[in-house]
């Protein structure tokens, strides 16, 4: 796409001059001027806690509560603008029915045909908005609970409620966050096409090929400014700002790395963690079907497969979150229980997950920096001064501030709380870490600052096994082993090298074209 | 047999001439579903005023608890008191039937079944009702089992209403000889009399009766107010000193309708010792107690039941508070900083303030009281064996009644455990003797000695309060409750 | 600043109903002579009660109990149900929460009033008992309502990570769970401790635990009611004081609630300039 | 959804053992009661002679479990028993006191909810300000007067001032619903208090739904108010608000013991208190079974509501 821009012949939809927000006297965003054209894509890029959720948030007229806001936000024409946060579960309302919000907007929207028509009208117009978002089953999804969604599939309804919404202003935060390859190259179909109706898309994301793929112009933030803006093309071609050109360098740099060293297929020796016969369900229905599966010490596993396809399910059954399964699962050949709740300390320090949704994975009344320590306390036993140390080095160690570390959790920017929640979990210093997306909401700077502590602390601790759950075969490809699950069946496992040149399951091989 | 021999202070009674028609709705408290309109099982005030609309016994008692005749039109003893003839007066129950003798003995062999238990069982008690006969159609002879100067009393006891012969069944169409047949009923909650007209004593001013069920005391002053009955029954004072003479409703007081005291046990300590009995006499400020726990609704009492009926000691010097006194009582019989537990329930009216006040009372003169509370249900029958000192009260009955029921060795419920041979026996000698003046001196003495060192510290005479509507007339205020006279709606009209 | 205000808008409702309370037996003196009940004058500028006692005087004394029994029943009623509907909202044994909560529901099937008058009568409790006897009649009730609202929270990710983190469970139930229903509590616990109240003045009616004729906020507001329109103080007062007291202890728990939340919100020390760059330079030098 | 119903029966299950249960509960309580039907019939003429001819005739002479027995035996047939006091069937008493009850039950229950769930939805529309302290404050002070006050404060002014409404029932009977007028007063003295704890529960939970992100979302989507708060929010708050709404049962009864006296409507509640003056076992037995069943049957309605509004309860680890 990259449409010529020719702004002086539309006029914007929406428009933020000199925005500044700021809470307690410090600028979260400062002087930033945005324009949004009908049928064009605006991509809003920069690190993660950059200020763009707070930018694209500022557009639909919300503000952190007690922020001071200065300078204007105009949306010409008023009309709904749609939204699809970062963390979609949030959006979700945990005791109604996915469909009942859908329901809802489309209903507004046939007020006015015949009461005759109106329902089918309704139920067809979701029916097709679900689609459009590329939730295959939509029927089937729509009488589900939120939590009865796989992530993918929650961020999925939530951009289905925007689509329906048929808002002249989408901002989408991350939304091909967590989507596997194939998917994602649909919703960048769906969003361009979203575009090609004349709505104006505002991109928050972290993934420079989506962006590259989508946008018509991007602005970088850095520290709450823009640092620079223009014509993606333009922008990727000639880079103007030091930060564009790491930002961009780094993305292709971070291409070309190869991280594994050797085929490690015929690893030999007792596997730390193996899991055997293992069956899951969801109330009856058989999500997951893993035959046999082993992780070796030091050895990182990457775990791939499209939206849904039970990967989280595979975690938390290792994890011990997900007690409705059977088969077994043992560590260093000692069977694990079923539940964590059995599970003595040093089970659970042993085998430690990272949540796929970090908000939700927060007491959101204790700052995060305290309920980090807890591991310490409790998994290790270390006095509570101590763990507070720990706590703070290893947030800060990924990032954060330690200003920030002492914030409440809904303070934090999306990719600042993940961060929190790995170094939670780290604080365990465990021997199996498992990272349901960990990456998913950070910029490819942090990101590959993150991968590159995980992969010092391997490096570190030659004996820390990692599985490593992912949409993005670029980081599939830092494992050792890969493992791919297909609609709950393990498909394929083998090394890095071999599974990535030569694919023996058709799934597999989809997988990597769409990747490309 | 007479009461009305000065013009009433209370409410409407006699202004006008009476009016014929109309439905007076009276409200009482009532007892639940289980309510039945056999008058035999009658115990409520409901049930008697109910029972008698429906049914008449052979005697009532006056204002003054004297007997009076009503459907015996005269009783005659021999010379012993031991054979008592009674003549029945021509009276019809509702299905046109006369009323007689065999009535009569059918209702009391009812009565007597020892198989049932009716309250009125013990009334009848002194007579032999095998060898009792018909001496014709209106005419019965009673045979005593003892000499029974009081007999008229026994016939006019609570519950010994006269019902046709065989009458079994008492709910569905229940007949009687009373001033207003039965129309309706449905058990807790109302009944409809209509008047009866061919009632001997001439029909009832009022075409319909209706008794409404109202347990709540607000409740029935409500509805009185509210204009849904003419006449609500047992209302507190509190109540009746709001609208006295506001001109909503009329007040009417019974006056003297229940004795309220407290009963002390004779037989143990610490009151076997009469001069710790006296001391507590004494220590009794009774006008406060009145005031108090009656909200002033009543008179004071001399420690003797029954001010103002027949027989009552009159002369004898009203009792008021002396603390030095009892003070200096129980300090002779060694029973200083005594303490005692007096037993008390929500069961009747004021007992619990009573009880309240009188510990105040007690402990000016150093003596503590622990208030003890009692099961509502069960509170008659704890506090006559068990306990020291309790809160007691009786409605209105004859003294001679109140003598044979409480304080006599095999009085069935002697509460004070008054056990004294020569008490017996002055009470034998005056039912066998049949001249009135000196019957009434051998009462006189026993009173006297109940009032030096009996078991009952009567402290007060509760009157009895009714609501009715400004229309309502006729309404007898002399008639203590229970009496003839109390909720006689056959003379109650409405103007 | 809101929460503030708020806060001494309730201490400040809560004040003269505590103060009475705590104090007004200091300040009674001795018990005058009785005067006919429900009367006005005569000295007693609040009137006289049902006994003919002095209003004022009843008043003064009479909120200790009322603040000490109901504190302590409802005290109580959570000591035992906060427990048993954390437990059972936490655990994921069914047979545990179905014996934990069953047997309350037969507890519930009794209406309370029919529980406290068929106990009371059996036992005969005095004030110790009757404020146990309150309680139990309010456990069911009580731990059904923290077991509804505990069960959802305790399903939440937040919790899975606690346990994940080894957490006591006295943490999860008390520190997580127990915040997040806090508000819901704290609407439930004013409601109850009023419920108590009265519980307690009828119980004293039917003759459990305390006297009829003591001198105690509720049961005067019960035993006086028949004075209601002669001498309506002996009712509104202490009824007044009743309502000020629920009224403002609940206040007091709703700008606790809020100042609580704020205040955390607010604790982070304020952002310095130079964080941001801190953490960009990092990025850049690795 | 299998899941759900054995969830339902196996409840039902229970619930038949905790009548059981509550039924024997109340059969002790009641004999360990100081005194006998045949003590509280003898009333203040406790004739010792007397009370235990009243026992014999009544059988209470039998012992408590043969009794109890003879009383269950019955229950398998359907039959309640016979009143000790009036000899008729229980049957006529439940039949004769459900009518009214049932009907200011129902009639409250259906004020309740909408009054209820209003008041709790508008004070957290308007959470902090004017509206929300006014409804809290009032909310609180009218919980805070018992029935009676208020009941005789709403007859004064409404029955007896303004002459609007009639004061009592008296009279009435069971054909309440023929004098509508009647029962004005006392439904609004039901009303009162559980309304009160019914919104401030609502409250509570709509507070917090109303500032969920998904209600954002909801209101960000132009969903017009009333159903945001209705069918988005306020099913959050529905969970705790079902536990308090079964608890009507003992409201209503403990509320309607007092409504009955004051308004004079013949239902359970006078039934019961009646009974269990008298001592009359069999009605106050059959009067806990009834309520036992009417118990489990709304606490299992209640379960299935926090059921359906907080599925997640059912999936944690
Ligand atoms: N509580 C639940 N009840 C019923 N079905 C569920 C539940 N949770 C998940 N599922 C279903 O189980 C399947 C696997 O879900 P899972 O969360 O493991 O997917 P995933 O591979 O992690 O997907 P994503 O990449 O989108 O996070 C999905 O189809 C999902 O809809
Ligand atoms: N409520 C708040 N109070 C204080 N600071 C906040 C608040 N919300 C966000 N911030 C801070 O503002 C900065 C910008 O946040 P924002 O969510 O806009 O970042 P982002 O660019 O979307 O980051 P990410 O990619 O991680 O989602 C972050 O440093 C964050 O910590
Ligand atoms: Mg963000
Ligand atoms: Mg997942």
């Amino acid at each position: 796409m990259n449409a010529p821009v020719n702004a002086s012949t539309d006029s914007p939809v929406a428009e933020i001059e000199n925005l500044r927000v700021e809470i307690d006297g410090w600028p979260l965003v400062d002087g930033v001027c945005l324009r949004v054209f009908p049928g064009r894509v605006t991509a809003l890029v920069g690190a993660s806690g950059s200020g763009k959720t707070t930018t694209g948030l500022a557009l639909l007229g919300e503000h952190p509560p007690g922020a001071r806001v200065s300078g204007d936000v105009r949306v010409s024409g008023g009309g709904p603008i749609g939204y699809v946060p970062q963390h979609p579960a949030a959006v979700l309302n945990p005791a109604r029915r996915v469909g009942a919000l859908l329901h809802d907007i489309a209903r507004q929207q046939v007020r006015d045909l015949p009461r005759a028509v109106r329902r089918t009208e309704a139920r067809t117009r979701v029916l097709r908005s679900l689609a459009d978002a590329q939730l295959s089953a939509g029927e089937t999804l729509l009488h589900r609970y939120p939590h009865q969604l796989s992530g993918g599939q929650q961020q999925r309804v939530v951009l289905a409620q925007a689509l329906l919404l048929g808002a002249r202003v989408v901002v989408a935060d991350e939304p091909t966050t967590g989507q596997d390859a194939l998917t994602k190259s649909r919703i960048v179909d769906e969003l361009t096409a979203v575009a090609a109706q004349g709505i104006a898309v505002v991109l928050l994301s972290h993934d420079l090929d989506v962006v590259r793929a989508l946008a018509d112009e991007v602005l970088v933030m850095y520290e709450g400014r823009v640092v620079e803006s223009g014509p993606t093309e333009r922008v990727w071609r000639a880079p103007r700002h030091v930060w564009t050109r790491e930002l961009l360098a780094r993305q292709t740099e971070f291409g070309n790395r190869d991280g594994n060293d050797g085929d490690s297929d015929d690893r030999t020796g007792v596997p730390v963690l193996h899991v055997r016969d293992l069956t899951a369900r969801h109330h009856r229905t058989q999500v997951l079907r893993v035959p046999e599966l082993g992780l070796h010490a030091g050895e990182c596993l990457a775990v791939v497969g499209r939206s849904g396809s039970g990967k989280t399910t595979l975690a938390r059954c290792l994890a011990g979150l997900h007690r409705d399964h059977d088969g077994q699962v043992t560590l260093d050949g000692n069977v694990l229980p079923r539940s964590l709740r059995a599970r003595d300390r040093r089970q659970l320090a042993a085998v430690q997950y990272v949540f796929q949704d970090a908000r939700a994975a927060f007491d959101e009344y204790r700052p995060v920096v305290d309920q980090v320590a807890r591991t310490a306390v409790r998994l290790r036993g270390a006095e509570a001064a101590d763990a507070g140390a720990e706590a703070l080095a290893a947030l800060l160690e990924l990032g954060l501030t330690e200003e920030q570390a002492h914030r409440l959790p809904g303070r934090l920017s999306g990719g600042e709380l993940q961060r929190a929640a790995l170094a939670r979990a780290l604080l365990a210093r465990p021997r199996v870490l498992i990272c349901d997306e960990i990456t998913s909401g950070l910029d490819t700077v942090t990101r590959r600052g993150l991968l590159e502590v995980l992969a010092g602390l391997r490096r570190g601790r030659d004996d820390l096994s990692v599985v490593l759950i992912t949409h993005d075969l670029d980081i599939a490809s830092l494992a050792d082993r890969i493992a791919v699950l297909d609609a709950g069946e393990m498909v394929e496992q083998g090394s890095v090298a071999r599974v990535l040149t030569e694919p023996s399951h058709p799934f597999t091989k989809r997988l990597l074209a769409a990747a490309g | 047999a007479d009461s009305t021999d000065d013009p009433s202070d209370g409410s409407g009674s006699d202004s006008g001439t009476p009016r014929r028609g109309g439905r007076l709705r009276a409200a009482f408290a009532g007892g639940g579903a289980s309510e039945t309109l056999d008058p035999h099982l009658a115990s409520l005030f409901a049930d008697a005023a109910r029972a008698k609309a429906l049914y008449d016994k052979l005697a009532d008692y006056g204002a003054d608890l004297s007997a009076q005749p009503r459907l015996a039109e005269k009783w005659e003893a021999n010379k012993a008191l031991d054979r008592w003839q009674v003549t029945l007066r021509r009276a019809t129950f509702h299905n046109g039937k006369a009323v007689t003798a065999e009535d009569v003995l059918y209702s009391y062999r009812r009565i007597a079944d020892p198989d049932q238990a009716f309250r009125a069982k013990a009334s009848l008690e002194p007579i032999d009702l095998d060898a009792s006969r018909a001496t014709g159609t209106h005419g019965i002879e009673f045979v005593l089992k003892r000499p029974t100067a009081e007999f008229p009393n026994i016939l006019a006891a609570f519950g010994a209403y006269i019902v046709p012969a065989d009458a079994t069944d008492f709910d569905s169409e229940p007949v009687g000889s009373g001033p207003f047949r039965f129309v309706s009923f449905t058990p807790g909650r109302s009944a409809l009399f209509r008047r009866y007209d061919d009632y001997w004593e001439g029909a009832p001013h009022l075409d319909e009766i209706e008794f409404v069920v109202a347990n709540e005391e607000s409740a029935r002053v409500n509805a009185l107010l509210g204009g849904q009955v003419e006449y609500a029954h047992e209302l507190n004072p509190t109540t009746a000193r709001a609208h006295e003479g506001k001109g909503q409703i009329e007040i009417v007081r019974l006056r003297n309708s229940a004795m309220q005291g407290f009963a002390m046990k004779t037989d143990r300590a610490p009151f076997d010792d009469k001069r710790v009995r006296e001391a507590f006499f004494l220590i009794a400020d009774r006008q406060e107690l009145v005031d108090g726990a009656l909200s002033g609704a009543g008179v004071v009492g001399n420690d003797l039941f029954g001010k103002g009926y027949e027989y009552y000691a009159a002369d004898l010097p009203q009792r008021a508070q002396d603390l030095d006194r009892a003070k200096a009582l129980l300090k002779q019989a060694g029973a200083e900083n005594l303490k005692v537990t007096l037993d008390t329930s929500a069961v009747a009216a004021g007992f619990t303030e009573a009880a309240g006040i009188f510990r105040d009372q007690a402990a000016k003169a150093g003596v503590t009281i622990d208030v003890k509370m009692g099961s509502k249900d069960s509170y008659w029958s704890d506090i006559l064996d068990s306990g020291t000192i309790c809160c007691y009260r009786s409605g209105a009955m004859p003294i001679e009644a109140h003598i044979s029921q409480r304080l006599l060795t095999d009085s069935t419920t002697n509460a004070t455990k008054w056990h004294h041979k020569d008490f017996d026996a002055l009470y034998q000698q005056a039912q066998s003797t049949k001249d009135k003046t000196e019957r009434t001196a051998v009462y006189e003495r026993m009173q006297r000695r109940l009032y030096t060192e009996g078991g009952f510290l009567v402290w007060g005479f509760a009157d009895w309060i009714l609501g009715t509507a400004r229309n309502v007339k006729g309404v007898e205020a002399k008639a203590p409750a229970n009496s003839l006279d109390w909720a006689r709606f056959d003379k109650v009209w409405l103007a | 600043m809101k929460g503030r205000s708020r806060f001494v808008l309730g201490a400040a409702v809560i004040g003269l109903p505590l103060v009475l309370a705590l104090l007004g037996p200091l300040f009674a003196g001795e018990p005058g002579p009785r005067a006919v009940s429900f009367t006005l004058g005569d000295g007693h500028w609040l009137g006289t009660d049902f006994v003919g006692r002095d209003v004022w005087q009843q008043v003064l004394h009479g909120g200790r109990p009322v603040v000490v029994t109901a504190l302590a029943a409802t005290a109580l009623a959570y000591l035992v149900s906060l427990p048993l509907g954390l437990i059972s909202a936490l655990t994921h044994r069914s047979w545990l929460e179905e014996l934990l909560m069953r047997p309350l529901d037969v507890l519930l099937a009794v209406p309370s009033l029919l529980l406290i008058l068929l106990v009371a009568s059996v036992f005969e409790p005095g004030a110790v008992g009757l404020a146990l006897l309150v309680a139990l009649a309010n456990i069911p009730d009580a731990a059904r309502i923290v077991r509804a609202a505990a069960a959802e929270a305790a399903s939440r990710p937040a919790v899975e990570a606690l346990r994940m983190q080894g957490e006591t469970w006295w943490r999860i139930a008390f520190g997580h769970v127990g915040r997040a229903i806090l508000r819901t509590l704290a609407a439930d616990a004013g409601i109850r401790l009023t419920g108590v109240l009265y519980l307690v003045a009828t119980a004293a009616f039917l003759g459990v635990g305390v006297a009829p004729d003591a001198a105690d906020w509720a049961v005067m507001v019960d035993r006086n009611r028949t004075g209601l329109f002669v001498q309506p103080w002996a009712v509104v007062v202490p009824a007044l004081l009743i309502v000020t007291l629920t009224t403002g202890s609940n206040l007091l728990f709703d700008a606790a609630l809020d100042r609580r939340s704020g205040s955390t919100r607010r604790a982070g020390n304020p952002r310095r300039p130079g964080d941001n760059r801190r953490n960009g330079e990092k990025v850049r030098q690795s | 959804m299998s899941g759900l119903r054995s969830f339902v029966v196996r409840r039902l299950l229970l619930g038949g053992a905790q009548t059981v249960a509550v039924v024997l509960l109340v059969f002790a309580l009641t004999e360990a009661l100081p005194g006998d039907a045949a003590v509280a019939l003898a009333g203040d003429q406790p004739d010792p002679a007397r009370i235990a001819a009243i026992r014999e005739a009544m059988h209470l002479d039998r012992p408590a479990h043969e009794r109890l027995l003879g009383w269950a035996a019955g229950l398998a047939h359907g039959d309640f028993g016979t009143s000790l006091t009036s000899g008729r069937p229980v049957t006529t008493y439940i039949e004769d006191g459900f009518g009214p009850t049932l009907l200011l039950a129902t009639t409250t229950v259906t004020l309740l909810i909408p009054l209820g769930v209003g008041l709790g939805v508008l004070a957290a529309r308007h959470e902090g300000r004017l509206v929300d302290r006014l409804v809290s404050s009032v909310t609180l002070g009218v919980y805070a007067v018992p029935e009676f006050a208020l009941g005789v404060l709403l007859v004064t002014v409404f029955a007896l001032r303004l002459g609007w409404l009639p004061p009592t029932a008296v009279g009435y009977g069971t054909d309440l619903l023929g004098h509508p007028a009647a029962l004005v007063l006392p439904v609004l003295v039901l009303l009162s208090r559980p309304v009160c704890s019914l919104s401030r529960l609502v409250r509570a939970g709509m507070v917090d739904a109303l500032n969920s992100p998904y209600v954002a979302q909801a209101r960000r989507y132009g969903i017009p108010g009333a159903r945001v708060r209705y069918g988005h929010a306020l099913p959050n708050a529905v969970a705790p608000a079902a536990q308090q709404l079964a608890r009507t049962v003992d409201w209503l009864l403990c509320g309607v013991i007092v409504v009955e006296a004051l308004f004079v409507i013949p239902g359970l509640g006078t039934v019961l208190m009646n009974a269990v003056a008298e001592r009359d076992v069999p009605v106050v037995q059959g009067l806990a079974v009834v309520f036992g069943v009417l118990t489990v049957v709304l606490n299992l309605g209640a379960d299935l509501v926090a059921h359906r509004f907080a599925p997640r309860a059912g999936v944690a680890a």
